[in-house]
């Protein structure tokens, strides 16, 4: 199978998909089983790219001349190659999990839901194999809408209230300032292709490249860096594994996929750092992931504490790509893959504990532990992951973003790496712990009574719970393949 | 320029300016709809004023070929103006028609005592 | 007489005045050499757009309530403003009358000298409006026919279906 | 014979077309006699287009006589899209017309009805192809006495008054614009246009030219109701029938901003117009403020429809804008917004008039549920509000990518800003509609609610599905803009 | 108005005159002012004038609603028909050349004939159209 057709694949695969289980939406089981095999193939057809990738091809498709000079076309490179692998991969089991989580809370619209789903995934596909910023753009605002409905799935009050949040911070940031930056780009460059090297070289003056830098991290509302972050705690609205979605799989790692791409291959590691004008970013990202970890400290509930978690991690990755040095970007393409792994598990704890015990505060939860050990075991072995401490895959992402640091002389930063691991053990670690070793909740209060009689959350959880547990501890044990990925973003 | 040289060649103009001026200030201003009508209908009348005395020749006369040669008034205002009359005409026909709906339907042609009785959004 | 019916209160009155301001341009036209307009002017403007206005009165009653200051600023600024322009537009018009004006210079001639030839009607008027811009009568003929076409649909009988009015 | 009397028979067509209709009986006759007339005049419309792409500009003398003496038609690109534009709104206006009409009009109307429909479309056609500036005139008053007529009809007796006011309005714009010809003619001494513009030059120190242009200038501007002329156009909209709404949102000041391209660069020239006037320092800051105003303006309504008339208004800025900018992009910008306004504007009426038909009312609490009790209409309407957003594969998009491409190009921040928050502001009161009809449960009481008919829903998704397939293959506008921008600036393409 | 003998008769008197004026400056718009706007007008104004003298419902009895409009319709028609005839003759639309095949001048009379012919008969029908829906309002 050609590269050209696979990418097109991996758009057609999931409209499909949608198109299908929109059809047999009355049909439950039938739903569910044209989920799981679009995801399968889907995973399937991003795979077949790899080894082309791997060696260095450039799989590329073009549909049509949109603008003159601006095709939607694509081309895969290993940024989007790693995107689209993690995307797809945690597609699979988050449906699993989905069926479990949708069923066990008997939701509303449940063919709705997977249609958007499906959606969802196409546009990220399309994100992730973009080859010029225009294509991106119209996937990446393809992607808002189209998980517009699932964060107001609920359909209730709150939940409107969170998809305002979340459509108007999104909508309003990327049409007032990505596309002002994505036209000021092309009336400078007169291209929007992602070129090796940046497209800006020798065309704006430093002050503007700054600017135009700030337009780009700042109109990609999903990379949520602080003060923009607000759309992500407010988005806790949805199900579960809606926030999966949200947090592991698909938007906010669109977000920073897109930064990354930005720095990459519109600006070019090298225009940055010699100019120097991503420093800024730097900082602005050091403070937003010390405040997020800050902020997520006083957070009870836990979905919401995971919430700010993501900003936080977020700031990493951001921060990889401002550092503008090989080992940076490494760094924080590697932690999207890590810190998608480690969160989606952690989401799907929680979506587990509130299935089976419907709690969502974190006090409540103390003794729960000895009730549904599995799942908090998962829960720690993801925390452990985020936080970075062998032996899971967390540690390799942050190793490498020090080192970026350290290339870059900016021993602070590395300080602030330090700092905020040690703040994500002081907000991650407590849960599992607290679960497991305090003592039961009911001697010490009698709401937290009907944790009798608990179990486990339902098998398809646990399942998805246990692969991607385990993935965090095999991401540890071959982080090689990835670092294959990468070499040519790092090979100068 | 020096205006007092205009002026006898213009008087005629200005007249008409000053009538077109007052059926537009009856237009706007007034709030009896049937009075906006008739302002109208001042305003277009003073318009065609203007056509007429722009086709005008001095020692022109109305332009029907006679055998023996004189000059002739310019006829292409003249043809102008019978369209815009007409035109004016239908333009009144309607604007009353639509009165006369409107007194049926809000009992007033006074334009506040209906705005008056309809909420505006 | 136009400052009369800005003042007169009486809708009727009003009208009738308005009549007599289109018989009065009617006059006007004639000593402008515009036969054909003053004919149209008199029996239109004289005749039954005043018909008409009175038909509508008798519909709606002709007393325009009495308000307290109904003089109003802004519109006649506005007025002001644009009958300015006006004069000032006429500063450069050919004078009144102006034989060697542009207008007279340019389309028109090919009419007066042509159009015996040409159409063989001594009214040029008529030559002119039914032939060399017979389009724009077709025009005006459909405007009327819109006209018409309106104030049927508007405040017109119409047969229902089911037959009788 | 067809092929070199095209450009008569697209407007005598509908014109003859009129009157035969009111013979017809019943109300299915006219109708479809209507519907058959439009397609004719869609498929002229084509065939002009086509003439014209391949072999340059038309002229046609009515009755045989040359211009500057006959009346000329005369079609170029920048009127051959026009003209396409409005007579397809026709064609797909009318097939919809049935049932909506049928259920918003008393039956024995219906005949008259259709005539005037008819009526307005030769009128707008014709002020389109006219090459004659009287006679543009002429043609203006067939198609506005019939849009009265045919706003008064709505059921809502507000339809009367806002018909009168427009009928107000219209006339004293009407009536400058005859000034302003009278003027145009006093200096030159000729009515045809291209003559005009060729004779204008020698008297340009003139004043009674100046003052010729002041009244084009504001007539025009009351006819297409620019800020802060527009009072006219909302209420004429809200309470006119949904089919009326529909045709003339499409069409009728888009025909008002042809008007106005053709005077200003055509009849008085780029040269005079914005070099020696520089009309567009008045023009821009006037859109931007209609932009912003109307758009927030559009917020605070209650009544859909009046909604997006006030959005109306906030979109004629964004193609004033691209006009101000007077260059290549700028203009392409306004007149491929011309066609994709058109498009979505036209597809989202059309979905109020499904919704009017079914719910009885477009007032934004009867909206609610209605995004799962007429699904198809409802994400018509979403698709459509996202298009007004400007979001990606939308041909809002492509308007607002041109129109902030063109601001740039002269560096004017400001403006494209203005274009942008202009969006956003659409955002809320788009999304206004689609939270009430998606996640507001409808009222207990609320009667059951169908989908609208096929013969309704096909129209609307044919013009929804435009402003989709526009936005992704963009050769065909954009191409077609472009060039009538090169026409109306002079540049030889 | 039933009771004014006088003006009954007077009118009555007066109007195939007026009728008769009408005509004249119909066909003699050639050569004098006048044309069929002008004679529609008047025409109509006759219609208008018995209405008023013997009351609408009897005019409308002498006239016709349906009569009226196909009236309307026939001028409009005439004068477009014209159009197309020199249409399908091979000359532009409305050139009244092609209507007489020998000599065009005749064409252009005959042309200007129809047409105006046309003019006048829509311009009365739809006068007294207009005129009797508002008369006839009031009584609903």
């Amino acid at each position: 199978m050609s590269g050209a057709t696979a990418i097109i694949l991996t758009l057609a695969i999931p409209l499909i998909g949608a198109a299908l289980i929109a059809l047999c939406g009355r049909w439950p089981n039938l739903r569910e089983g044209v989920t799981l095999v679009t995801a399968v193939l889907l995973f399937l057809t991003v795979i077949s790219l790899v080894p082309e990738v791997a060696g260095g091809g450039r799989p590329s498709a073009k549909l049509i001349e949109m603008l003159p000079g601006i095709p939607l076309a694509f081309e895969v490179e290993p940024l989007g190659m790693l995107f689209g692998l993690v995307a797809s991969g945690l597609w699979i089991v988050n449906s699993i999990y989905s069926i479990g989580y949708m069923r066990g809370n008997d939701e509303a619209n449940q063919t709705r839901f997977y249609v958007c789903f499906a959606l969802a995934l196409a546009s990220t596909m399309g994100i992730a194999f973009a080859g010029n910023m225009m294509t991106l753009f119209v996937f990446y605002e393809a992607l808002t809408l189209s998980t517009y409905p699932l964060v107001t799935h609920k359909g209730d009050e709150a939940a409107k209230q969170g998809g305002r949040t979340y459509l108007g911070i999104l909508l309003s940031t990327s049409i007032g300032l990505l596309l002002l930056a994505i036209l000021w780009t092309w009336q400078v460059a007169g291209t929007l292709d992602f070129r090796p090297g940046g497209i800006l070289t020798g065309k704006m003056s430093d002050t503007a490249l700054a600017i135009l830098l700030f337009l780009y991290v700042y109109g990609v509302g999903k990379a949520a860096l602080m003060p923009i972050h607000r759309w992500l705690p407010a988005a806790m609205v949805a199900p579960t594994p809606v926030s999966a979605l949200l947090h592991a799989v698909a938007v906010v790692k669109a977000g920073v996929f897109t930064v990354l791409k930005v720095v990459v291959y519109i600006f070019g590691i090298d225009l940055l750092r010699d100019t120097g004008q991503s420093e800024w970013l730097m900082y602005v990202a050091a403070a937003s992931l010390i405040i997020a970890s800050l902020v997520a400290m006083t957070k009870d509930n836990l979905k919401a504490r995971l919430a700010y978690s993501t900003v936080s991690q977020l700031g990493y990755i951001v921060l990889g790509a401002a550092l503008a040095d090989s080992w940076g970007i490494v760094g924080g393409a590697m932690h999207i893959a890590m810190h998608a792994m480690g969160k989606i598990t952690l989401f799907f704890c929680a979506g587990a504990i509130y299935t089976a015990a419907h709690l969502t505060e974190i006090s409540d939860m103390r003794g729960l532990g000895r009730r549904m050990p599995f799942t908090f075991g998962a829960f720690l072995i993801g925390a452990l992951s985020i936080i970075g401490l062998p032996p899971f895959g967390g540690l390799w992402s942050k190793w490498y973003l020090a080192l970026g640091a350290l290339e870059a002389h900016q021993i602070a930063l590395v300080a602030v790496l330090m700092i905020s691991s040690l703040l994500n053990i002081a907000y991650l670690l407590p849960i599992p712990l607290r679960a497991f070793f305090a003592k039961s909740a009911e001697s010490v209060s009698a709401q937290a009574a009907p944790q009798q009689g608990i179990k486990e959350a339902p098998l398809p959880c646990l399942i998805a719970i246990g692969v991607t547990a385990l993935g965090c501890l095999a991401l540890f044990f071959y982080p090689t393949p990835i670092l294959q990925l990468l070499e040519p973003l790092v090979a100068r | 320029m020096d205006i007092p040289a205009d002026i006898p060649g213009l008087y005629n103009y200005w007249i008409v300016v000053v009538l077109m001026m007052v059926g537009f200030y009856v237009v706007i201003s007034r709030t009896n709809l049937v009075k906006k009508i008739v302002g109208l209908n001042i305003f277009q009348t003073s318009v065609f004023i203007l056509y007429i005395s722009m086709g005008k020749v001095k020692g022109g006369t109305a332009p029907i070929l006679v055998d023996h040669p004189v000059t002739y008034s310019n006829p292409l205002p003249h043809v102008l103006i019978l369209t815009a009359i007409v035109v004016g005409v239908a333009t009144t026909a309607l604007g009353a028609a639509l009165i006369v709906r409107i007194k049926e339907a809000y009992g007033t042609v006074e334009e506040d005592e209906i705005q008056a009785m309809e909420p505006d959004e | 007489m136009a400052f009369g019916i800005l003042h007169l209160r009486n809708l009727f009155a009003v009208v009738m005045l308005s009549g007599i301001y289109s018989l009065l341009s009617a006059g006007l036209f004639v000593t402008l050499d515009a036969v054909d307009v003053a004919f149209t002017e008199a029996a239109v403007g004289g005749g039954i757009a005043t018909m008409l206005m009175l038909a509508m009165l008798s519909l709606v009653g002709d007393a325009e309530r009495t308000r307290e200051g109904d003089f109003r600023v802004v519109p006649l600024l506005l007025v002001l403003a644009t009958g300015a322009l006006l004069l000032y537009g006429t500063l450069d018009m050919p004078d009144y009358g102006d034989a060697n004006a542009p207008i007279n210079k340019h389309v028109v001639p090919r009419y007066l000298e042509e159009s015996g030839k040409e159409i063989g009607v001594p009214n040029v008027v008529t030559s002119v409006l039914a032939s060399y811009r017979g389009y724009d009568t077709m025009g005006e003929l459909s405007v009327i026919f819109t006209a018409g076409v309106g104030v049927l649909l508007l405040i017109g009988r119409f047969r229902r279906p089911g037959g009788g009015k | 014979m067809i092929a070199h009397n095209l450009p008569a028979l697209q407007v005598v067509l509908p014109l003859i077309a009129a009157p035969l209709c009111l013979l017809l009986r019943g109300s299915n006759w006219p109708w479809a006699f209507a519907t058959l007339v439009s397609w004719a005049a869609f498929a002229i419309s084509v065939a002009l287009l086509s003439q014209v792409l391949d072999s340059g500009t038309i002229s046609y003398a009515m009755g045989g006589w040359a211009p500057p003496w006959g009346i000329e038609y005369r079609v170029d690109t920048v009127n051959a899209f026009v003209l396409l534009i409005v007579s397809a709104i026709g064609a797909v206006v009318l097939p919809y017309a049935r049932v909506s009409v049928g259920h918003e009009i008393p039956a024995e109307r219906h005949p008259a009805f259709f005539t005037a429909l008819l009526l307005s479309l030769t009128g707008l056609l014709g002020v389109t192809i006219t090459g004659d500036a009287f006679n543009l005139f002429v043609f203006l008053e067939i198609s506005s006495l019939s849009s009265y007529v045919l706003i008064a009809l709505g059921r809502d007796r507000r339809a009367l008054t806002a018909s009168l006011q427009y009928l107000i309005m219209g006339t004293i714009g009407a009536t400058f614009i005859v000034i302003g010809i009278g003027l145009l003619y006093m200096v030159t001494g000729t009515l045809n246009m291209a003559d005009l513009a060729a004779r204008i030059p020698a008297a340009v120190d003139s004043r009674t030219l100046l003052a010729a242009f002041a009244f084009l200038t504001v007539g025009t501007t009351l006819k297409l109701a620019l800020f802060p002329l527009h009072s006219w156009l909302p209420n004429a909209y809200a309470y006119a029938p949904s089919v009326v709404t529909g045709f003339l949102a499409a069409t009728a000041t888009k025909v008002s901003v042809y008007i106005l391209l053709r005077f200003f660069f055509s009849v008085l020239g780029t040269e005079y117009t914005f070099e020696r006037l520089t009309l567009e320092q008045l023009l821009i800051p006037l859109a931007a403020v209609a932009v912003l105003v109307c758009s927030t303006v559009a917020i605070y309504q209650n009544d859909v429809k009046r909604m997006l008339a006030y959005s109306s208004v906030a979109q004629i800025g964004y193609i004033i804008l691209g006009i101000g900018f007077v260059s290549t992009t700028g203009l392409t910008a306004a007149i491929v917004h011309l066609f994709n306004h058109a498009v979505m504007k036209g597809g989202l009426f059309l979905a109020l008039g499904c919704v009017m038909l079914r719910v009885g009312s477009v007032r934004l609490d009867a909206f609610a549920g209605l995004g799962r009790r007429m699904p198809l209409t409802m994400f018509a309407f979403v698709l459509g509000g996202l298009s007004l957003i400007g979001v990606p594969l939308t041909v809002g998009f492509i308007s607002k990518w041109y129109l902030v491409q063109a601001a740039l190009e002269q560096g004017a921040w400001i403006l494209a800003i203005v274009i942008l928050v202009g969006s956003l502001l659409a955002v809320i009161y788009i999304w206004r509609v689609v939270e009430v009809a998606y996640l507001r449960p409808p009222p207990a009481d609320a009667a059951p609610v169908s989908e609208a008919p096929l013969s309704m829903l096909i129209p609307t998704w044919i013009l929804i599905g435009a402003s989709i397939y526009f936005g992704i293959d963009t050769s065909l506008t954009v191409g077609i803009a472009r060039r009538a921008a090169e026409t109306l600036l002079g540049v030889t393409p | 108005m039933r009771k004014h003998l006088v003006l009954r008769v007077v009118s009555k008197l007066l109007m195939p005159f007026i009728l008769l004026f009408a005509l004249y400056v119909q066909f003699h718009g050639d050569f004098g002012p006048g044309g069929g706007f002008q004679a529609g007008v008047i025409f109509g104004s006759t219609f208008i004038l018995y209405a008023l003298v013997y009351g609408v419902e009897t005019a409308r009895r002498v006239a016709r609603d349906w009569v009226l409009r196909l009236f309307m319709i026939t001028g409009v028609l005439i004068y477009i028909g014209v159009g197309y005839v020199a249409l399908f003759l091979g000359g532009p639309f409305l050139d009244y050349n092609t209507l007489s095949a020998h000599d065009p001048v005749h064409g252009q009379h005959l042309g200007i004939l129809l047409v105006e012919l046309g003019v006048g008969i829509t311009v009365a029908a739809t006068m007294v159209t207009i005129f009797f829906a508002f008369a006839s309002r009031g009584r609903g």
